[in-house]
C-alpha cells in the first residue's frame, strides 16, 4: 500500500443557480474587477489514502464521492489524478 | 509522580532561545516583573517558564492595571450565589433556580479575522458559562465599528456579525440582544463583546477550583494545535502594524465540537464524577491549569507528553501557551477516569489524563520525566504586580466637554424638525438593526417572550412562571466626555432597559473597552468610569458578578472612546408583567415618566448631524433612577401599563418615533404635544438625551402618574397613539411638525441593510459567505 | 400517541420539539439516540432541527448515514409517519425519502423570523386539521433554505399535490418578497408519494404557543395525532 | 482581448484547525473508507475573465484572490492555467 494524496473538485450542476458565485462576481466588479464574467464556486476537498495504485486510489476517492461526498442531485465532481503523499 | 518538597532541577531543553532582554521584552515582561520571576524562582527562568509568565502576567489574565479599580465595585447582594472571580457570576431568580453569566471581549482577534475572531469569542463564553453547570439560554452581543462608509467597515461588521450568528446558531443558544455602535472613534480598532447566560438549579452550581491530593487533571475535547499562540498577550498590546505578524495566530471556532463539550460537560457535572471543570481560554491550559490550583491552593503537576496534540513536534512552550478552541481542563476524582472517559466517548469526545492534583506546593510541568517548568506554590498566579497610575485628565477631552452644544449653528434644514428627526432614525447607530439579527436564530429553545429588537430581551425559564431580562448597553461617547457621569449612565440605562420589559434590575456583568492604561488620561478615564458604575450599582442594587477587562484597545489614529458595556440581569416574578417597548393599540394615552431638560451635550445629534462630540453628557443622578425604576414596576404591576421604552439615542423624538413603528408588521402614529416645556430649546427638547426618562402607552393616564407621582417621579400626559394612517404630528407651542409614517419608517428599517446589500456587497456579502463552506 | 425523536451529534431543536409534544399536544415522546438502532416503539418519528455533524460538507449528509436512519428509513417505508423539520428535512431529502435537495439561501445569509404559508394540500395525515389556502404563520431559522429539484420532480410534485406548504405574503399571494430564501415556486414543504413522510424548513414546534408569537404549528401535530387514531380504530 | 477561464483553489492553511475536513474524515471512516487519512476541505472557483494573454489572466486572477477571493490570516490559494474559455 501507498499513501496517495487525491483532489476532487465538487460543483454546482451547470443551470442551477449559484448565488456564491453570483456574490463573488458583484464584489470582484465593485472591486473594480471589471473583466470578470461568469464565477462558478464549488468545494475543494484534497483527501490523503492509502492504495495499491494510483489507478486503485482514484476509483476509491470516485465510490466516496458517490456515496458521500457529492450531492448527486444537484452537484458534479471532477476527481484529479492520484499523487504520492 | 515526584512529592519531593526540594524544588526539582529545571534545565533549558536542547533547543531553546536564550533568555535574553530582547526576549523578555518580546514577551511583555518588564524588567522589574522579571526581577520578581528570579526571585521567584531563586534562579534565571527557561524559555518555557518565560511563556508561562508572559501569558499569566499579561493583561489579560492578571488585570495588573485594572483589579486595583475592580475591588472598588460592589460585588454582593442577599441574590448572589456566586461573585466576580469564577468563569462566571450566578444570581438566585426563584424557587431554587439561579442564572449563570459573563461578558467576554474578543476585540483584538476580530480586528485581525473579523469572522473567526467574533465567532470564537461566542465560544469562550458560552464555555465560561457551561463550566458553572448552568445550560446556556441566551446570547447577547455588543458592538462597535468605525463609519459604514467605509468598505473595511463593513467587511468587518458583515464578518463580526457572520460570525457570532453561525457559532451561537449552530450550537442552538438564542441570540437575543446586543447593540452596535459606528462611531469614528472605533476604526481600525473595532469592539466585539459577547456575554452568554445559563440556567441552573442552585444545588447543582460548580467552581472551577482544584482539591484533592491524588485527582487526575484530565484534558478534554479538541486537540491541542499551534493556534493563537501568544492570543492572550496578543489582546494585551496595542493593535498596531506588528500585529499584522500575528495574523497567522488566529483561532478557527468549531461549534459542533462546542456544542458536543456543552452536552458532555454538563452531564459530566450532573454524574459527581468530577470536582472541577475550566475552560482552556486564553493562554490555555497554562491558565486554566494555574488558576484552578492557585484557587484551590494546591499544588498541580502536567505532562506535555500526554495532552493530545494536533500537529507533531510541538513543544511545551507551544502546548501551554496553546489557543487552540472546544477544549475543557477537568479535575476529576480518583478513581473515576473510566467513567468519565465514558461519557466522553458518547459525546465522541476525546480525554486524556495529562496531570494530577499534588500534595507538594508547586505549580509543574513536565516533559515525561524531564520537568521543564516549575515555580513555588500558587505564587505565579498570586505574585503578579498589579499597577496604579497617575490619572490625568486629557486636556483637549476637558475641553471638548466645556464647550456649549447651543453654539452649534443649527443647519437650515433643522428649521422643520422632522428633517432632524428623519436623519437621526437613519442614522445607523439609531436604525434599526433587523439586518443584523434576523441573521441569528433568536427563537431556539422555545423560550424567547421579548427578542431582539426591544430594550430588553426576556426568556422565560421554564418550571417556574418567572422569566429574566437580558440587555447589554454603554455609551462611549459619554464616558469620553465625562467617564464619571459616563460610568453611572451605562449601568443606570441598562437598569431602565431591563425596568421597561417589567424586570427588576437585579446584578450586572461588565466589559471594560480601553485603551493603554498606562497612559495617564486612559488610566483617568478607567478609574473614573468604573467609580461611576460602582455609584450606580450600590444605588440601584445591582452588585458586579464578573466580567471582563480589555485594554490597549488603540489604533494608529489614538484610543478609542472609553467604552464601558453593562450587561444587566432583570428578573420577572411573573411572566404577567412581560411588557412590549412598542405601541400596541390606537386611543391609548402617551405618558412621560421623568423630566425633560435643557442637555443636548454629548448626543448622537450632535454627534450624527454636526459631526460633533462635545459638551457635558446629561447628568445622571442614580437615586432618580431608582425612583423612576421602582414607580415604573410599580405602574406595570399595578397592571396600568400597555408599552414602556426609555429615551436614550436620539432622545425623546426618536423614541416616540421608535414606539410608533420599531415593529414592521404593526405600526402606529401619534400626537403629542409638548407646550409644557416651550421654554426649552426645540432641538434640546426634541433631541436632547436627558436621562430618566420613559415614554409609557397606557389607558389608564391618571393611575399612572398618580403611582409616578408616589414615587416622586415627574409624569405628564403628552398624546395618544393613533392609527398608522394618520402619521405623527408634534406640536411644541406655534411649532408643529407633522407627517405621514411610511418615510420615516424607511429611514429606520431600511437603512443598515440598503449599505449592507448595496454596492457594499463587495466588502460584506461576499467575503465572509464565501469564508464558510457548508 | 408515542413520537420518537431523534438525536443527532449537533441537533438542537430536539428538546423544543419534545415540549411541542410533550406539553403542548399532550402526548408521550423519546428521544433516539443516533447510534442506537431503536425508534423504542414510536408511532411517529420526528427528525429535529439544528446543525447534525455542524452541518460540515452539506447539512444532512453525514447524518443521513447514523445508525439510527436505517430504522427511520425502514419506519418511513411501513408506511409510518415521519416528520422531517429544518435540518431534518435536509437530512430526509439525502437519505431520498423525500425528493430534491435544500441549498444555501439565495441572499446567502442565515435568517430567522416568523413568515407566513399557505396550506397546498390538506389531504395528507399531517394538514387535516387546516382548511385548504388557510396561511398560517410559523418562524423560520435556517442558511441552507432553498428547496430545489430537477423539472420532472417538480412537476410530479406539484401535479399530484405533494407541495403543502408554500411561503406567501400575509394575504396568501406566493410572491419574491414572501421567499424567504429563494426556494424555487416559493416551495416550503413537501410530503413523499406514499404521504407519510413530511419535510418542511419552518419550525412547527416553535409556533405551539402564542406567548412565542404564533401557535398555529399545533393543528400539524393534532393532524398527525389523528391520523394515528383513525388507524388504531381501523 | 480573449476570454480565458481560470479555476483557483482555496484551501484552509495548514496547521489551522480544519473541522470541516475532520467531519469529512471521521464520516468517511465510519462508512469504511478505512484507508483515508487527512482531509482539507476548501473551495474551487471557476472565474471567466477578459485578458490580452494567459499571464495577464492569471496575473489579474491572482490580484483577485489577494483582495478578496482567499482570505489572507486563514487560507492560502493556488490558481490554475488560465485556459481560453
Ligand atoms: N470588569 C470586571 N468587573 C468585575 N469582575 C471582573 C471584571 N473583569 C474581569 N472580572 C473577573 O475576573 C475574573 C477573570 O476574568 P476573565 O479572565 O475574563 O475570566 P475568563 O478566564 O473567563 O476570561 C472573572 O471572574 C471575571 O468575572
Ligand atoms: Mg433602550
Amino acid at each position: 500500500m501507498t499513501r496517495y494524496r487525491v483532489a476532487v473538485e465538487i460543483v454546482p450542476r451547470r443551470g442551477l443557480l449559484d448565488p456564491q458565485g453570483k456574490a463573488v462576481a458583484d464584489a470582484l466588479h465593485s472591486l473594480g474587477f471589471s473583466t470578470v464574467g461568469d464565477v462558478r464556486v464549488g468545494r475543494h476537498l484534497v483527501l490523503d489514502t492509502d492504495a495499491a495504485s494510483a489507478d486503485a486510489a482514484q476509483a476509491e476517492v470516485r465510490r466516496m464521492c458517490e456515496q458521500l461526498l457529492a450531492n448527486p442531485v444537484t452537484e458534479d465532481f471532477h476527481i484529479g489524478v492520484a499523487e504520492r503523499a | 509522580m515526584s512529592t519531593s518538597t526540594t524544588a526539582s532541577q529545571v534545565l533549558p531543553r536542547p533547543g531553546d532561545p536564550e533568555i535574553t532582554p530582547a526576549l523578555i521584552k518580546e514577551h511583555g515582561i518588564t524588567p522589574s516583573e522579571y526581577e520578581r520571576v528570579v526571585e521567584m524562582l531563586g534562579r534565571a527562568p527557561t524559555f518555557t517558564e518565560v511563556g508561562i509568565v508572559s501569558a499569566l502576567w499579561s493583561e489579560h489574565c492578571s488585570y495588573k492595571h485594572s483589579r486595583p479599580l475592580l475591588r472598588t465595585l460592589p460585588t454582593e447582594a442577599p441574590w448572589v450565589l456566586q461573585g466576580p472571580g469564577e468563569n462566571a457570576g450566578v444570581i438566585a431568580v426563584k424557587d431554587g433556580i439561579a442564572v449563570a453569566f459573563k461578558v467576554e471581549s474578543h476585540n483584538h482577534p476580530s480586528a485581525v479575522e473579523p469572522y473567526q475572531g467574533a465567532a470564537t469569542g461566542v465560544g469562550g463564553i458560552l464555555r465560561d458559562v457551561f463550566t458553572m453547570g448552568a445550560r446556556p439560554i441566551a446570547l447577547l452581543n455588543s458592538l462597535r465599528f468605525g463609519p459604514l462608509t467605509s468598505p473595511r467597515v463593513r467587511y468587518l461588521f458583515a464578518g463580526v456579525v457572520k460570525g457570532i450568528g453561525d457559532y451561537g446558531n449552530c450550537v442552538g443558544v438564542p441570540t437575543v440582544g446586543g447593540e452596535v455602535v459606528f462611531d469614528p472613534s472605533y476604526e481600525g480598532n473595532p469592539l466585539v463583546n459577547a456575554m452568554c447566560v445559563g440556567v441552573l438549579r442552585e444545588e447543582e452550581l460548580i467552581r472551577a477550583v482544584a482539591e484533592g491530593v491524588g485527582n487526575p487533571i484530565i484534558a478534554v475535547g479538541a486537540r491541542t494545535g499551534r493556534d493563537g499562540i501568544h492570543g492572550a498577550s496578543f489582546a494585551s498590546e496595542d493593535l498596531s502594524e506588528e500585529s499584522e505578524s500575528k495574523r497567522p495566530r488566529v483561532q478557527v471556532g468549531d461549534p459542533f465540537t462546542e456544542k458536543l463539550l456543552l452536552e458532555a460537560s454538563l452531564e459530566l457535572i450532573r454524574s459527581g464524577h468530577i470536582v472541577a471543570i475550566q475552560d482552556m481560554g486564553a493562554a490555555g491550559l497554562t491558565s486554566s491549569s494555574a488558576e484552578m490550583a492557585a484557587r484551590g491552593d494546591v499544588g498541580v503537576t502536567i505532562d506535555m507528553l500526554k495532552v493530545p496534540v494536533r500537529e507533531e513536534g510541538m513543544t511545551p512552550y507551544e502546548i501551554l501557551l496553546s489557543e487552540s478552541q472546544e477544549r475543557m481542563l477537568v479535575v476529576a476524582h480518583r478513581g473515576r477516569e473510566a467513567e468519565v472517559a465514558e461519557i466522553l466517548a458518547r459525546w465522541d469526545l476525546e480525554a486524556a489524563v495529562i496531570g494530577e492534583v499534588i500534595a507538594e506546593p508547586v505549580y509543574r510541568v513536565t516533559e515525561g520525566d524531564r520537568v521543564v517548568a516549575e515555580f513555588p506554590g500558587t505564587r505565579l498566579v498570586t505574585d503578579c504586580p498589579t499597577y496604579t497610575i497617575d490619572a490625568v485628565e486629557s486636556p483637549v477631552l476637558a475641553a471638548a466637554r466645556a464647550r456649549n452644544p447651543h453654539d452649534v449653528a443649527p443647519l437650515p434644514q433643522e428649521d422643520n424638525p422632522i428633517w432632524t428627526l428623519e436623519q437621526l432614525l437613519a442614522s445607523p447607530t439609531i436604525a434599526s438593526k433587523a439586518w443584523v439579527w434576523r441573521q441569528y436564530d433568536s427563537m431556539v429553545r422555545t423560550n424567547t417572550l421579548v427578542g431582539p429588537g426591544s430594550d430588553a430581551a426576556v426568556i422565560r425559564l421554564r418550571g417556574t412562571d418567572a422569566g429574566v431580562a437580558l440587555c447589554i448597553d454603554g455609551n462611549g461617547r459619554y464616558v469620553a466626555l465625562d467617564p464619571r457621569v459616563g460610568g453611572r449612565i451605562a449601568v443606570c440605562e441598562a437598569a431602565r432597559n431591563v425596568a421597561c420589559t417589567g424586570a427588576r434590575p437585579r446584578a450586572i456583568t461588565n466589559n471594560l473597552n480601553f485603551g493603554n492604561p498606562t497612559r495617564p488620561e486612559v488610566y483617568f478615564q478607567l478609574s473614573q468610569a468604573v467609580a461611576g458604575m460602582g455609584e450606580a450599582c450600590r444605588t440601584l442594587e445591582t452588585p458586579v458578578t464578573g466580567g471582563n477587562v480589555s485594554l490597549y484597545n488603540e489604533n494608529p489614529q489614538g484610543a478609542i472612546h472609553p467604552t464601558p458595556t453593562i450587561g444587566m440581569v432583570g428578573v420577572l416574578d411573573s411572566l404577567s408583567h412581560v411588557t412590549p417597548s412598542a405601541f400596541q393599540s390606537v386611543g391609548d394615552s402617551i405618558v412621560l415618566l421623568g423630566e425633560n431638560t435643557d442637555e443636548l451635550g454629548a448626543s448622537e445629534y450632535l454627534q450624527h448631524i454636526h459631526g460633533l462630540a462635545i459638551g457635558a453628557p446629561p447628568a445622571c443622578d442614580p437615586v432618580e433612577e431608582r425612583r423612576l425604576i421602582d414607580a415604573l414596576l410599580s405602574a406595570i404591576h399595578a397592571g396600568t401599563v400597555r408599552s414602556a421604552h426609555d429615551c436614550s439615542d436620539g432622545g425623546l423624538a426618536v423614541a416616540l418615533a421608535e414606539c410608533a413603528m420599531m415593529r414592521r408588521d404593526q405600526q402606529f402614529g401619534f400626537e403629542v404635544d409638548l407646550t409644557h416645556w416651550s421654554e426649552l430649546p426645540l432641538r434640546a427638547l426634541l433631541f436632547g438625551e436627558a436621562q430618566g426618562r420613559v415614554v409609557v402607552s397606557t389607558v389608564a393616564p391618571d393611575r399612572v402618574c398618580a403611582i409616578a407621582a408616589e414615587h416622586g417621579v415627574p409624569a405628564r400626559v403628552i398624546g395618544r397613539v393613533l392609527p398608522a394612517a394618520d402619521g405623527i404630528e408634534m406640536l411644541v407651542g406655534d411649532v408643529s411638525a407633522r407627517l405621514k409614517l411610511p418615510a420615516l419608517a424607511r429611514a429606520f428599517h431600511d437603512t443598515i441593510s440598503d449599505i449592507m446589500n448595496g454596492a457594499a456587497s463587495a466588502a460584506s456579502g461576499a467575503a465572509p459567505d464565501s469564508l464558510t463552506n457548508s | 400517541m408515542k413520537v420518537g425523536i431523534v438525536r443527532f451529534p449537533g441537533s438542537n431543536c430536539d428538546e423544543d420539539a419534545y415540549h411541542a409534544v410533550v406539553d403542548h399536544l399532550g402526548a408521550d415522546a423519546v428521544f433516539c439516540w443516533h447510534k442506537d438502532h431503536d425508534l423504542q416503539g414510536a408511532d411517529l418519528v420526528i427528525l429535529p432541527g439544528g446543525f447534525s455533524y455542524g452541518d460540515y460538507l452539506r447539512p444532512g449528509a453525514i447524518a443521513r448515514f447514523s445508525p439510527i436512519m436505517q430504522e427511520v428509513i425502514a419506519h418511513a417505508h411501513r408506511g409510518a409517519p415521519v416528520l422531517a423539520i429544518c435540518n431534518g428535512f435536509q437530512i430526509a431529502c439525502e437519505a431520498g425519502l423525500l425528493p430534491g435537495a435544500l441549498l444555501r439561501n439565495d441572499h446567502l445569509k442565515f435568517i430567522c423570523e416568523q413568515v407566513h404559508l399557505r396550506v397546498e394540500s390538506i389531504g395528507t395525515r399531517f394538514t387535516s386539521r387546516y382548511h385548504i389556502d388557510q396561511v398560517i404563520t410559523v418562524p423560520v431559522a435556517h442558511g441552507d433554505g432553498r428547496y430545489t429539484a430537477d423539472a420532472n420532480v417538480l412537476e410530479r410534485l406539484e401535479g399530484e399535490a405533494h407541495v403543502v406548504f408554500r411561503y406567501v405574503d400575509a394575504s396568501g399571494h406566493v410572491t419574491d418578497a414572501a421567499n424567504p430564501n429563494g426556494s424555487v415556486r416559493n416551495i416550503a414543504g413537501v410530503r413523499n408519494a406514499h404521504g407519510n413522510v413530511l419535510g418542511m424548513m419552518p419550525h412547527p414546534e416553535r409556533a405551539v404557543d402564542v406567548a412565542l408569537g404564533s401557535d398555529d404549528g399545533l393543528p400539524l401535530l393534532h393532524s398527525i395525532a389523528d391520523s394515528l387514531m383513525a388507524e388504531v380504530s381501523a
